[in-house]
């Protein structure tokens, strides 16, 4: 019989499941994920995964990785160094163990330390036979064996035998976490119902796996980590892709008006379109269109038709549909752009994260065609700032650039989930009022009035052309033209009367502020606090609104002797606040598709602030 | 009528189709025909004029919309097909329009073309086929005839031109027809026909344009060559022409000919060709609209194709009203608090 | 061969295009044997691998010329035909290859595809048709089968595919072929007659997406079904099919038709139709085209059409000869101090 | 007899020819100037028509302009106010008359100011009858009936002989201000040489004309303007398109390359391509593509394949040509990008000038993507700056983009015509050196290797992925993306070396700096120079590098009081150089669709110094 086995408390823990890109981590880690999340623990996701789709079994590049850091407190990012690496070859092995700090513990699968899969990750020697390892706390665990054993009886062939390991390692990761296997055992349930042996298969190795860790000597210690004491309310799982379309679905309820949504996939954007896809029952219309301007136009057609009208891309599809942009600030069309940004330029590094499409966003359209732009911070931001872009889209009668990144839409966090009435109310009314009709008369906000075609009496003609003000017929005037054009700019620029003012964290002037935009949040909130925890004196403010920025970001920036912007590319946003304010920010950034570690943002502000670790 | 747009008793004139906005084509242009012929026919549809829309490229022809009191949007260059796919299906109560030039339809546009005519969104396509790029002052367009001396190509064009009409087939048009400005009747009964078509119905129609491109279709308009030179599709009836009726079109093998027919002919009108203009094979279309490429045919105007497939629009607007019979209205509040959820106390 | 490729004699093997990066698709993929397939027939063309370039647009399919030891280029989604065409123009000399998916080549890309085959840039276009967009994992294509559930379709897809033969014979291609990536015989032997044409060479080969779309074409890859759906087309000769070779194609009218022959067969293979790759007025190939979209004709596969025509490379080069032999070969200095010209002194 | 005409000498005049878009005012604008600058003046013109072919004759928006200012000294701009304005029908008149200064002189074509005429150009009253045009020196002359008279006897038809009256109008003009009429018969000779009745007529007409202005009393002024002073040597009158055209034909020649033009004709950039496609006998190849992108990629194509690849455009064309950019970018090839601007946004005001695409230049792509950005700043100069772009392209690897706008392409000036062997060396030898090659290793100004394919053991791949460092392998590692990033940018900014200095005129230190880019220079150089003379102390600078700006721009910046910024958009260039230096320049914006006159500028110069106009 098994020794009873040590219980440790912790706060939280940092994991990583890495394997080839067919061995299921993906799926894997969003399992522990979900059961972790319901289990009441804080959490914050990271999946990374290659270009390939199976890139051959064994290879450097073929290797998929879930990152996952959960906890009893409130948390804000995926975690810098995983406490324990499971590692289902040498590959993943090779390419993971320099993320980890030194202590760590490493789960590896033994069988696949074969001399073949060696060589494929470049080990001249067995990296479990020497001392390279030396430092971590090495746990050897034959995973295929055992999986086989466990099925010895299953009618399945012995690939599909194999294919089920990653449960085993789930399973043995549940006890050392102390999580139930019951979520998962109902979820393999329904995901399978048409194939009982797979069931059966999946749902042994998974208790296998639990088993093997509560019965043999391999694990001396198991680890709880308490739920954290969240906020009260109904909590679920969302990653960034998926909260951005729950948004799109709730700004159609709130504001009243069927959604279209045309685009063309693209990773990391394609979720949102294959989310949105499943909501026919909310009358909601998908169109996947032959490319990104016909993704963008057709949407731009649904505008003109009187709908909701959105479509998604990433960083090449933002940049083909420039040219169609500019109609929609022409006309004054309300339509939402959503860019999931990812590594760049070109085809880049099209599954990893990036921030670099702030200034293709803001300035990346031929004249001068405003538009404002918006970024969500965190994987459930992306819901209320779905519903922000729609508001401003529809109030202000202007396409909208809406900001996520790789990060965020593949991240996943836990949810208070809203009560729909409580969202904001963004009932949209379509003009139908035949008295002093003019398709550009404008009201108090400057918009202008939107009317669907069907409506009788309002029949007009708009266009890309410079229009005459009010009227809206073709002007080659050139004072109209003059007059229109600061026009335009004028009701972007109006919407910081209608945002919320920037919020700075903790002091509110003093020697460091460092500012973020977008996805960068989590990690900059975590550095905050841990510089803070080290007495220094820094304060935060993240920026959700990019154009226009919040009426007091002037007063803001002038609070504070240093201003820090970490950013995920080379100083998009530091570039725009010098030339808005004239203040000499200083800029952090990093383009390695990777999001920050709060270690990263940590380690300057004690630079800065001439802290102990400087 | 098979269209399932609201048709009620409006009595429109075709004033009632002309806007306050002055027409600024070249005086002589055949845009002022398609536009006259145009404002003709929709009275007759029965359709109210709130529920029209017209969409457009970038053009001489793109114009159309601010000359057409109906709701409008002069887009940009190349994408209208698109455009006029988001109000389609973004409201499928409206009659949607499409006026386009060769270039922003099949230069520029000839993507959104081909999947427009694939998806069979249910769009009424208007070719303003004037063979050269009218509004930046004449360039050869993609519909040019090779060799042509243009603006852009002083030493004459090396590019074969396209065939709208069998392109359009080749993408699987579900309505696929031909007229000529100068030939006002034919053009209102072609415009009609497609109006009454369920699907996408494309139209080429021969255009002129008189200051860079002047006859381009003389041989098909003029009244000494006109008769010779043009082939009359009608459903049901033998492929005869020529101006005392004298010529037809037979088949041998799969190889279209022109026969003389007639006292001194070498073959009777019953050995002619008959036009099926719902020919599921496609091949008889395929066949009349590849003879207008060619010097030895006369060039076919008319219907060449028509057959009845569900619309893209009309599937969409099927399947949503399916899934919401079988799982109910959606409903947020229920949907957000449904599945995986867990609740802290 | 027709080429003006030059032609020397060059020793080389399929190893020879064999680079050092390591092949990176799923185990099982269809792209293997295309791969495979094509460093085999390279080596036979007597072309020097320095004078070949492969260009690609994005996709799984388009990783190809990363592994194809010649000179190449992966670029952007859709846009290969297009960087093709200008690798062609602008050195004439090269024997340029496009490798590119449904998504690719069709859906984004498909305007320059189609005005790649009308101006008959002397291309050879591979199209790996797996009907589904394999990269960005699993969504339908513009030649997925209607009612397709794939991720952006979870309940089915409402388009219609395209026919990508019929559509490049509708664009004008001089050279449309089909073949398999199951049936490396067949594929090589198409690939070489492609790259032995003179103009835009459009290929269509079935490939198995085994992640995301396994078995789309099983019927015709399998044993027990392949002959009974697989009609081989062969120049001049009779259109038999069918396990036994008891079935073949009559025309009727305009109309073909699947007949049974031999002993006990309604009709004698003397009455079958000939294929005849070069029938310039193109509806025999149309016709054959069309049944591969009909579930009561076999699907060709073979070489639908080849016609000669001048390429638009070809025409370009002499065009710029003959003007240079009136006009002499510019001389700047000349030209900049001819014309409307006035001295300062 | 008449009488002897009284003889004024001027130093410079400004006319200006309007009529409907069929009157051939174009035509007769390029007439006046080609002979103007025949006769030795210095000139530049400025042409102006609607966005419409050939609207219905006598409407207001069917009126075309050609405006030409003609000086015996160096001249800068088309002049602020027309001392002489031919009105071929009343909308001409309508159109035209407030940019006339009073006691400007008018000649009217009184056979148009009929009712039809006068109402379509929304007249109430015939001006001519009542004192709306008083202060003005009004000529009253039937063309129209002149020209028939002058044509009684010719065979052609009424409709056609009305066409001729544009050449009586050139014919008067040419008798005021004392031209020969010689060049203008030749060139009716030759362009007409195929009909021998339309010669005939033409001629005769003009000299109707001619003889009308030395025969009448209507005119008792002769003006002459003696030939300017420009610097000896052979002159040509080119506009900015022709420029660019011969500029490109001549980097082809100095670089050893041939040229490759992919482009989609648009509005106002169409001509350079139309200019191209008549070099075939120089081996060069234009091919109209089937849209923008086709254009920019054929090129790119033609640029791997070892051609001097270009594509030329305006705005619209810009923002579609982004995504491909960003591929020339990543896959360091080199390749031109003409943006001829044009107002915007979308459509906007397509035969209209703007400066509004220079952000869009600079920042509209995907990712880190960075681009060297020049400009033009007169006609004659496009020459210069399309081989300048060509040489940093080629030298670099890199795409670089070159923007001119409508006013300097269709303008045009006297070029003192360059001798070829003058022009910089700038030969460029393709890699065939199979020792130590590698796609992305780099020479010492970082430029990778360019390989024409074709070239025997060098066969290599390249793409839009991130590729390693040296050997450009697709890479996804982290590290080597951020340093791929830098060094991107490290290899567009150390162009900043190879560049010529920002030169200043006049004073180096001061009170103002007028400072701008493009087209604007004529008008800044006027209105400084008017500064100066009434003894402000106002200095001069021209940016023709936006992207990286020359070295020393921080030190020219911070070496005045105050810099202005005139600029024909919402102050893009300010934003620039606000975020690049953080100083306070001052931004002076037009947006009609019209090129700067000098007394706006000079006035903004006088209000900061205090001027007397102030
Ligand atoms: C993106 C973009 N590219 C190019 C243009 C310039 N452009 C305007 S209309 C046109 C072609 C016009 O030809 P066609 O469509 O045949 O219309 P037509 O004037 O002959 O009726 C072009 C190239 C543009 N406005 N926008
Ligand atoms: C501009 C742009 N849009 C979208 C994408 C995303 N994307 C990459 S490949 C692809 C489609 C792949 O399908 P296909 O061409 O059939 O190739 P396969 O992977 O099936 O071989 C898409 C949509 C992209 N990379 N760039
Ligand atoms: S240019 Fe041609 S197509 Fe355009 S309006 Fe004039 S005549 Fe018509
Ligand atoms: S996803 Fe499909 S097409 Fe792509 S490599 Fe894998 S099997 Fe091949
Ligand atoms: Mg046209
Ligand atoms: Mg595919």
């Amino acid at each position: 019989m098994a020794k009873k086995k040590e219980i440790k408390n912790l706060s939280e823990a940092t994991i990583r499941f890495a394997g080839d890109s067919g061995d299921g981590m993906q799926l894997t880690g969003t399992q522990f994920s979900d059961t972790t999340a319901l289990f009441g623990n804080d959490l914050i996701t990271l999946p990374d995964y290659p270009a390939e789709i199976r890139a051959p079994a064994g290879t450097l590049y073929g290797v998929s990785g879930f990152q996952l850091h959960f906890s009893s407190s409130d948390i804000h990012t995926p975690g810098d160094h995983p406490d324990v690496l499971v590692a289902m070859n040498p590959a993943a092995l090779k390419i993971n163990l320099k993320d980890l700090n030194p202590g760590a513990t490493i789960i590896v699968n033994t069988d696949s330390f074969d001399n073949k899969n060696l060589k494929l990750a470049n080990y001249a020697e067995n990296p479990l036979d020497n001392d390279s390892l030396l430092g971590f706390n090495v746990i050897q665990v034959p995973i295929t064996t055992l999986t086989s054993k466990s099925l010895e009886d299953s009618p399945l062939s012995n690939k599909e035998i194999t294919r089920c390991k990653n449960f085993f390692a789930l399973g043995m990761m549940y006890w050392i976490y102390g999580r139930p296997i019951e979520p998962t055992l109902s979820w393999i349930e329904t995901k399978f119902a048409k194939k009982p042996e797979i069931i059966d298969a999946n749902s042994k190795v998974l208790k296998a796996g639990y088993f093997f860790g509560e019965t043999t000597e391999v694990f001396s210690t198991r680890f709880v980590i308490e739920p954290a004491n969240l906020p009260k309310g109904v909590y679920r799982n969302v990653s960034g892709n998926e909260a951005t379309a729950y948004g799109f679905v709730a700004a159609s309820v709130r504001t009243g008006l069927p959604l279209f949504l045309g685009s063309y996939p693209i990773t990391p954007a394609s979720d949102i379109l294959h989310e949105l896809s499943k909501f026919k029952n909310f009358g909601i219309k998908t169109f996947q269109a032959e490319d990104e301007i016909s993704g963008i136009t057709s949407a731009i057609g649904a505008s003109f038709a009187g709908n909701l009208a959105i479509t998604t891309t990433s960083g090449p599809g933002l940049a083909l549909k420039s040219e169609a942009i500019g109609l929609a600030v022409m006309t004054e069309l309300p339509l939402v752009i959503v860019n999931v940004q990812r590594g760049g330029p070109s085809t880049g590094l099209p599954t990893k994260t990036e921030q670099a499409d702030l200034l293709q966003s803001v300035y990346g359209r031929n004249g001068e065609s405003p538009v404002p732009v918006i970024a969500a911070s965190t994987p459930s931001d992306c819901f209320y700032m779905a519903i922000e872009a729609s508001r401003i889209a529809t109030k202000y009668m202007t396409p909208v650039i809406l900001l996520t990144d790789g990060y965020l839409a593949n991240g996943s966090e836990p949810w208070k989930i809203p009560h729909v009435d409580e969202l904001p109310d963004i009932r949209v009314t379509q003009h139908t009022d035949k008295e002093g009709f003019y398709p550009y008369n404008r009201n108090e906000v400057l918009a202008r009035p939107w009317v669907k075609p069907g409506t009788p009496e309002l029949e007009h003609r708009i266009g890309g052309l410079e229009k005459n003000n009010i009227y809206g017929n073709v002007s080659y005037d050139p004072d109209n033209h003059e007059f229109m054009v600061r026009l335009r700019a004028q009701k972007v620029q109006q919407i910081e009367n209608d945002i919320p003012e920037l919020e700075v964290q903790h002091e509110q002037t003093g020697e460091l502020l460092v500012m973020g935009w977008g996805g960068t949040f989590g990690a900059i909130t975590e550095a905050v606090i841990r510089a803070r925890r080290q007495g220094l004196k820094v304060s935060q403010a993240h920026l959700k609104y990019l154009n226009p920025f919040p009426k007091n970001t002037e007063k803001v920036l002038k609070s504070f002797k240093t201003v820090l912007i970490p950013e995920l590319n080379l100083g998009q946003l530091t570039k725009l606040l010098r030339s808005e304010y004239l203040v000499p920010v200083q800029s952090l950034t990093k383009i390695k598709g990777l999001p920050f570690k709060a270690s990263e943002i940590e380690k300057k502000i004690l630079s800065i602030l001439g802290g102990e670790n400087n | 009528m098979t269209n399932n747009i609201e048709q009620k008793e409006v009595k429109l004139t075709a004033k009632d189709f002309i806007t306050d906005q002055d027409v600024r084509w070249c005086p002589g242009c055949g845009d002022y025909s398609i536009l006259a012929q145009t404002q003709r026919i929709l009275p007759e549809l029965g359709i109210p004029k709130e529920k029209i829309v017209w969409i457009s490229g970038i053009g001489c022809s793109s114009r159309f919309p601010y000359y057409m009191n109906t709701y409008g949007f002069h887009t940009i260059h190349g994408r209208a097909a698109a455009i006029a796919t988001g109000v389609k299906l973004a409201n499928p109560d409206l009659s949607v329009w499409v006026a386009t030039g060769d270039g922003d339809l099949l230069s520029i546009g000839g993507n959104h073309f081909i999947h427009t005519c694939r998806k069979n969104i249910d769009l009424k396509i208007l070719l303003f086929n004037n063979r050269i790029y009218g509004l930046t002052k004449g360039q050869y367009s993609p519909t040019s005839e090779k060799g042509k001396v243009t603006k852009s190509t002083p030493y004459g064009s090396i590019d074969y031109p396209f065939n709208p009409v069998t392109l359009a087939l080749g993408s699987e048009a579900s309505f696929v027809a031909r007229s000529i400005d100068r030939d006002p009747k034919h053009l209102q009964t072609v415009l009609k026909r497609a109006a009454g078509h369920k699907g996408t119905a494309f139209i080429e129609i021969y255009q002129n344009c008189n200051i860079f491109n002047d006859g381009a279709y003389s041989l098909m308009t003029e009244k000494e060559t006109k008769d010779d030179n043009v082939l009359v599709l009608e459903h049901g009836r033998p492929m005869v022409f020529g101006k005392n009726k004298d010529k037809g079109i037979i088949i041998d093998g799969t190889t279209p000919k022109v026969v003389s027919v007639g006292e001194g002919g070498t073959h009777s009108i019953n050995d002619l060709l008959v036009h099926n203009e719902s020919d599921t094979s496609v091949v008889l279309s395929y066949m009349l609209g590849q003879m207008s490429n060619s010097p030895e045919f006369p060039t076919p105007i008319g219907i060449f194709r028509q057959i009845f497939k569900p619309t893209y629009n009309d599937d969409m607007e099927n399947q949503i009203k399916s899934i919401q019979g079988k799982r109910g209205t959606g409903d947020l509040e229920k949907f957000l608090f449904s599945g995986n959820t867990w609740e802290v106390r």
